[in-house]
């Protein structure tokens, strides 16, 4: 049963990812990235963090990508993308080789018998409470970090996208700053 | 209840002035209409009114609609729809002299007349046609005509199934044995019957 | 295995078929309560009442020319639709509708599946339903869809935040995500409601439900005046019909949520057993809602923006906060 | 058939090097961001799977540290990117060449 | 109680930060006003303490918090208020506390008037953190902080220029800060590695604990402890041969001489001997040694008193004197002396000081006692308090300088020591007369100001009751001799005289008085009616010699800075530019030619840039492999 989910998911999320990245078209790649998040909530539900897959679904489809999407309404989102793109060969050699090393470290002995679980939780806990438990006590300051670092994006993407984008400040043509405090006074 | 329609477009409603506050400028005042508006919760009181309507209107009957096709609303006499030619009430022959003003002066080109002498050497309206797919129901022609022979007469339901509908002089023509139900008109720009009242009805300040 | 596995698909296709029919039906309701509520008859000359009048617009949905604009993004239109009616439903499948009952001797819980995380999972999929207005806007190669999109994108996502953060202070008092928790939380009795103890997350989840079932006071995302249909401009026939069916389903999941998170849930209300007592709450909700439209005004953009960001966000968090400091002591 | 932490890794794998192909390939800022969040998901998954065959919370509890920088790396990333396309009136990355001395 | 010490430690942390907030504002009278109050707190607090032992309360202890918590060492941010401390901390906050109240006066002109009681507030935290901490790397960190703003105030006037050291001795208040802070560190070394050999050996630095396991040092260890200590008292004290920066010191604004550089500060190295008593009481020699300095610094310093012209100077050099009286008492054994020395000596020269500070005000900061004279006639009241606190200082009776310095001239003789005694006894005449002759040279005799033409004012009213403290414990101070031994010898060993010393005490006494009233007569006879001056006297080769201060700061600019310079310069152009800065250069050259040959990666497109990285990526894993295959 699982199995079947796990191949199941798999396979589309591959194959959506692939859309992502050789799709021309950005509304393509972009509904395709949105929909392999979804999937792989999925692969979370299946290795039985639910509250990971919630918060995936919640953050990166529900978040993340519709503000991708809300970006995208800025630029022609239905042209397609025109790129050069570079030869074949080094793509692949490269992809290529890390992905049998990545491969290699991977299926390693080494890997998976030497670990030891450090942080367990409460056993016996659903997922949830399990990941609070832990969140909330070693790794409170990190999850304090975070939230500081939340803070600090939002106020820097407001600041970045905000009213006077399109009037550069730094680049000292004098008119155009004249321009923006002339508005600024006006308002 | 189709009573109540009778009287709505000849003013006899009671106007009702509703105070209103002058918008604040201060902080202070917009804080002030801020708490007003809250804890006398307007938003409800918009509710309210709804609610009250929807009581009204489940169990008291006092519906506005009027199904249509089935009750019909009197209309004002000066209700201007689709033309009419009218007849001479003495000798009961159409009053149109084949002038061909109406024609003329019809700023969407609808109207179409075609005139001969008869053997009286009388003009002789030998087709008129107003293609109702174009007309604006402006009223020019009813005004420009000298003879009142064009007026606007009372039907309003001119749904057709095709594009350009035509009426011909025959269709338009008050019906002989109908002679004498034909209404005159004052012409056009004369007053109401009851235009005293709406006058006086009016407040200054509306 | 095999007959739970069962009993999920009946369940699944049963809350489909019912929540899709009442949709339908909830069009009706909204055009007859509206019509009164303004003292006109509403739909009369379909079927006894106009309750035909459904039938007459599904047949209408169904026949008409489905079309596609020649600039669009062919599969992404076509998909946008089911995208907004699908996730609807799936929000559906998290949330318990009644209370158990058994039906030939076999105990069936009215819940497609009861997840530990419930609530978190009704809200993601909820939010995964702005899919469906956003690709479609983007796809359709029209400037007032675009516009209705990057609404669609704006609303959902702020109010998303007031939704979240207003749910968060019941669950901190519950302590739990499911939504069955929730319901035996406020067993015994109307004094027990979550609605009494958070009324400011009351009004608030209602205020961002509204937003985010796009329903007056917030219609901004196809709203006539401004930008044409919005996101749904170019949409015809049946694939407008999905995202009506989608936007009728959401309403009645916010009312199944708030009934379940403030109102009681499915707890029986005094001689009221506990299955009439839910139909009822989400009737009222449901009736709120079209009352709402039907006597208030709609706002503008920067205004609901200003009302999330500036209003509605800082009380949430001053609740939740407030909620905290009174759980701790 | 029974699945082992390897199928996951493996996916992560796979899907790290996708997303890793689409840096490498694309010269469109928006896809660049794209792939980036496919190689972050590709962590995730590995991460979580970890998590989930050891019964360590760690690896869950980092995959959902990453959701926060996604977060923010979108907040601060679009950001720039919408002024890059106003100043620039192109995301193609060759025709960025301010730098280039 | 405990709450009463962290209001007497933090109050004048609280009004240095507040002023801080101010610093860079022009005055602010508020500023000043706050901060004096929040010392007064600091004083009232430190009086509750004092009060509390005084009835027979117990030893105050606080724990702020854990400091250092490294492996074995485990020291904690504690303090400990107990006899010895409370003195301290009275005597520094009530001196505070007027010098505070009296800069409002002095500094009321001055553009850095929020900036200086920044300053002030924080020298008096971190005196008070020095007395009251309970362990010796607290009183490193007081001792360090009251270095600091020994520096700050005395490069208060940082702005003024350079001059030759013909024209000012000082050369700058900058290079006088400076001096005063290098020569402190020269010092402060020594205490640090004393701190090191105590920690080393005993594993611990509360002071209780490193008392009481003393006996664990061996002789040498305990020695050589000993003499680290003293050396960072003997920088911060300005022994000899350290003692140069105290007198160009006074190039700080006259409250802070005040305070810190006759009441406080210099006193530290001071507190520190009668701090560290059992050690001392083990090692005699070092003690004695310690006495021998202390007396040959008695002496040196008044003689090079007798002979300046520099107002604020003397009054240095008289504070230096009787530093050396302190640590003659202190090594002797007599502790409690010491103490009670220290605690007149703070108020009377405290007060000696701001008397000076009414009189440069009324000069226009003129310091030339040879241009003043005959000021009596407008500053009365300056005369007054100045003239008891010269007659304290003096030792004439009954005043508090009597008692304090008789005990410490009985001391000397009870020891057996009667070298120390008589230089002692003659320093004491040196002292009266060197402070009547600044007196009288001020004060009485013909007004030569006028010819400078300098219009003196006296100062207001207001600045004399916040002195009157101070000038009553001048007066007073002396009276509770016995009180005062019962009470700090709870703490210090008591120091009895011999059956002997009792008999001779009274022609002791007498002796003392005699040489002091002595130096006053003399004073009075050559000054008291104007001034003469005697060129055959004054090219003199021992005037010479005393008013150049021995030569010692030109022999050290001589002796240790210029060679330390050419050094320096040797080590510059030859080492430095020569060897060092080649290595780097060519290094950088290497880096310059590699960077010139791998900039074609670097072609601006980020493109490549990535897939630079991804290159980079495969390779760091196949490091990472390979690293674990080879494990």
């Amino acid at each position: 049963m699982e199995a079947i989910a796990f191949y199941v998911f798999a396979v589309l999320i591959t194959a959506l990812f692939l859309v992502t990245v050789f799709s021309k078209n950005a509304l393509y790649a972009m509904s395709s990235l949105a929909a392999g998040m979804v999937l792989i909530s999925g692969i979370f539900f299946v290795l039985g963090a639910d509250f990971l897959g919630a918060v995936q679904l919640v953050v990166y489809s529900g978040a993340v990508m519709a503000l991708y999407a809300f970006g995208m309404m800025f630029f022609d989102a239905t042209k397609d993308v025109k790129e050069k793109n570079p030869s074949a060969k080094t793509i692949f050699l490269l992809s290529g080789a890390s992905a049998v090393i990545l491969v290699v470290i991977f299926s390693a002995p080494q890997i998976g018998r030497n670990i030891k679980a450090l942080v367990t939780g409460t056993p016996g806990a659903d997922n949830p409470h399990v990941i609070g438990e832990v969140l909330f006590t070693k790794y409170l300051i990190p999850f304090e970090v975070a939230a500081v670092m939340l803070l600090v994006a939002m106020i820097a993407g407001i600041i970045l996208a905000g009213k006077k984008m399109d009037v550069s400040l730094s680049e000292s043509e004098d008119d155009l700053v004249d321009e923006a405090s002339e508005l600024k006074e006006q308002k | 209840m189709i009573e109540n329609f009778k009287d709505r477009n000849v003013g006899v409603q009671h106007y009702r002035f509703l105070k209103l506050e002058p918008t604040p400028t201060t902080k202070m005042g917009k804080f002030k209409r801020f708490l007003r508006r809250t804890f006398k919760l307007e938003l409800f009181v918009g509710l309210k009114v709804t609610f009250r309507e929807m009581i009204k209107a489940l169990f008291f009957g006092e519906m506005h609609t009027v199904k249509y096709p089935l009750e019909k609303l009197p209309i004002s006499p000066r209700f201007r729809a689709i033309h009419q030619m009218l007849r001479l009430l003495e000798s009961g022959h159409y009053r149109c002299i084949g002038c061909g003003l109406c024609e003329k002066i019809c700023i969407s080109d609808c109207i179409r007349m075609d005139t001969r002498y008869d053997e009286n050497q009388r003009k002789e309206v030998v087709e008129y046609t107003i293609n109702f797919g174009r007309c604006i129901f402006c009223g020019y022609c009813a005004e420009v005509c000298p003879e009142l022979a064009i007026v606007h007469g009372q039907r309003y339901e001119v749904a057709t199934e095709q594009r350009a509908s035509y009426a011909l002089f025959e269709d338009m023509l008050t019906p002989i044995d109908q002679l004498k139900n034909q209404k005159e008109y004052p012409g056009f720009g004369a007053p109401s019957p009851n235009a005293d009242e709406n006058i006086k009805k009016t407040p200054l300040a509306y | 295995m095999d007959g739970y596995i069962i009993g999920t698909i009946i369940k699944a296709i049963l809350v489909l078929a019912i929540i899709s029919a009442l949709a339908g039906f909830g069009t009706y309701i909204e055009r007859k309560i509206l019509a009164f509520m303004q003292r006109r008859l509403g739909p009369t000359h379909v079927g006894p009442y106009g309750l035909l009048q459904i039938a007459a617009d599904g047949i209408k949905l169904f026949t008409k020319e489905d079309f596609i604009p020649q600039g669009a993004n062919r599969i992404i239109f076509m998909v946008a639709p089911i995208i907004t009616a699908a996730t609807a439903f799936i929000a559906l499948a998290a949330v318990p509708l009644f209370p158990e009952f058994e039906i030939f001797g076999i105990k069936v819980q009215p819940i497609v599946s009861d997840l530990n995380i419930g609530l978190l999972f009704v809200i993601a999929m909820m939010g995964l339903g702005l899919y469906g207005p956003l690709l479609a806007g983007m796809a359709q190669d029209n400037k007032w869809g675009l516009i209705g999109s990057a609404r669609t994108a704006i609303q959902f996502l702020s109010y998303e935040v007031v939704t979240g953060l207003s749910l968060l202070a019941p669950v901190m008092m519950v302590g739990s995500l499911s939504l069955i928790d929730f319901n035996n939380y406020q067993a015994g009795g109307i004094g027990n409601w979550i609605v009494w103890s958070q009324p400011v997350a009351f009004i608030l989840f209602l205020i961002s439900g509204f937003a985010e079932t796009n329903r007056t006071p917030f219609d901004l995302l196809e709203h006539e005046a401004e930008i044409i249909s919005g996101y749904a401009t170019e949409y015809s026939g049946m694939r407008w019909g999905m995202f009506f069916i989608g936007e009728y389903t959401n309403m009645i999941t916010i009312g199944f949520l708030a009934s379940l998170v403030f109102l009681g849930g499915f707890n029986p209300m005094g001689f009221i057993p506990g299955g009439i007592a839910i139909i009822l709450k989400v009737s009222f909700l449901f009736f709120l809602m079209l009352w709402v439209r039907a006597s208030w005004p709609h706002v503008r953009p920067d205004q609901l923006m200003w009302l999330c960001w500036k209003v509605l966000m800082p009380i949430a968090v001053i609740n939740i906060l407030i909620t905290g400091i009174v759980l701790m002591v | 058939m029974s699945l082992t932490l390897t199928h996951y890794l493996i996916l992560s794998v796979i899907l790290f090097v996708i997303g890793m192909i689409g840096v490498i390939r694309r010269k469109n800022l928006l896809m660049l961001f794209f792939a980036t969040e496919i190689m972050l998901n590709a962590a995730n998954v590995a991460l979580v799977a970890l998590s989930s065959y050891i019964g360590d919370l760690t690896g869950q509890l980092f995959a959902l540290f990453i959701m926060a920088i996604a977060a923010s790396e979108v907040a601060v990333g679009l950001g720039l990117l919408i002024l890059v396309y106003k100043k620039q009136g192109t995301l193609d990355l060759d025709n960025l060449t301010l730098l280039k001395g | 109680m405990e709450k009463l010490l962290y209001i007497a430690l933090f109050a004048p942390l609280v009004s240095s930060l507040f002023a801080a907030i101010f610093a860079q504002r022009k005055k602010m009278q508020l500023v000043g006003i706050v901060a004096s109050l929040l010392i007064i707190i600091s004083f009232l607090a430190s009086s509750a303490l004092l009060s509390h032992l005084l009835s027979g309360g117990a030893v105050v202890t606080a724990n702020l918090m854990d400091w250092i918590v490294v492996g074995d060492m485990d020291v904690k941010f504690g303090f400990m208020v107990d006899q010895v401390t409370a003195v301290m901390m009275v005597v520094v906050t009530l001196v505070s506390a007027v010098v505070h109240v009296y800069s409002n006066y002095y500094m009321e002109h001055d553009e850095g008037f929020n900036r200086f009681f920044s300053y002030l507030s924080a020298f008096v935290f971190s005196m008070l953190v020095l007395v009251m901490s309970d362990n010796f790397l607290g009183l490193f960190i007081g001792w360090e902080g009251v270095g600091v703003c020994s520096w700050l105030l005395v490069g208060f006037w940082y702005y003024k220029p350079d001059q030759p050291r013909e024209v000012n001795p000082s050369i700058s208040p900058s290079w006088a800060a400076n001096e005063a802070f290098i020569m402190n560190r020269i010092a402060d070394l020594g205490l640090l590695v004393g701190i090191f050999i105590l920690y080393w050996n005993l594993g611990t630095l509360t002071y209780s604990e490193v008392f009481a396991n003393l006996d664990k040092l061996s002789g040498g260890l305990m020695v050589a402890a000993a003499i680290a200590l003293f050396i960072g008292a003997m920088g911060k004290s300005a022994q000899f041969p350290l003692h140069t920066w105290l007198a160009d010191a006074m190039e700080g604004p006259t409250p802070v001489s005040a305070l810190i550089h006759a009441a406080t500060m210099v006193t530290a190295g001071v507190y520190l001997v009668i701090r560290a008593n059992p050690l001392y009481s083990q090692v005699p020699d070092v003690g004695y040694f310690i006495a021998v300095l202390g007396t040959f610094v008695a002496i040196f310093a008044a003689s090079m008193a007798l002979v300046n012209r520099d107002l604020k100077r003397i009054i240095a050099y008289s504070t230096l004197s009787q530093l050396g009286y302190m640590f003659a008492a202190a090594g002797l054994g007599a502790y409690w002396v010491a103490l009670f020395h220290l605690a007149a000596h703070a108020f009377f020269k405290a007060l000696l000081f701001l008397g000076a500070g009414n009189v440069m005000h009324a000069m226009d900061d003129e310091l030339d006692i040879f241009k003043m004279g005959g000021l009596k006639k407008v500053m009365a009241k300056t005369y007054l308090y100045m003239g008891v606190a010269s007659l304290a200082l003096a030792g004439i009776w009954p005043f508090a300088g009597f008692y304090s310095k008789d005990t410490i001239l009985e001391v000397a003789f009870n020891e057996h020591t009667y070298g120390i005694w008589f230089v002692l006894w003659l320093t004491a005449g040196l002292t009266a007369f060197y402070s009547f002759r600044q007196v009288f040279l001020v004060f009485e005799g013909d007004e030569r100001y006028k010819k400078y033409g300098f219009h003196p004012h006296e100062a207001p009213n207001w600045v004399f009751i916040a002195l009157l403290p101070l000038l009553v414990l001048a007066i007073v101070f002396g009276w509770w001799k016995e009180e005062f031994m019962e009470f700090v010898t709870l703490i210090l060993p008591p120091y009895e005289m011999s059956e002997e010393t009792h008999h001779v005490a009274w022609i002791l006494i007498l002796l003392t008085s005699a040489i002091a009233i002595g130096g006053i007569v003399l004073a009075y006879i050559k000054y008291a009616n104007g001034l003469k001056r005697d060129p055959k006297i004054e090219n003199s080769f021992i005037y010479k010699l005393l008013q150049n201060q021995y030569y010692i700061p030109v022999f050290y600019d001589k002796a240790i800075v210029k060679p330390y310079a050419e050094l320096s310069d040797i080590a510059w152009k030859e080492i430095d530019l020569e060897m060092i800065d080649a290595t780097v250069d060519g290094i950088a050259k290497a880096i310059e030619v590699t960077g010139d040959k791998s900039r074609e990666i670097q072609n601006g497109n980020l493109s490549t840039y990535l897939r630079w990285m991804v290159a980079g990526f495969i390779i760091i894993t196949i490091l990472a492999v390979v690293s674990v295959v080879i494990k």
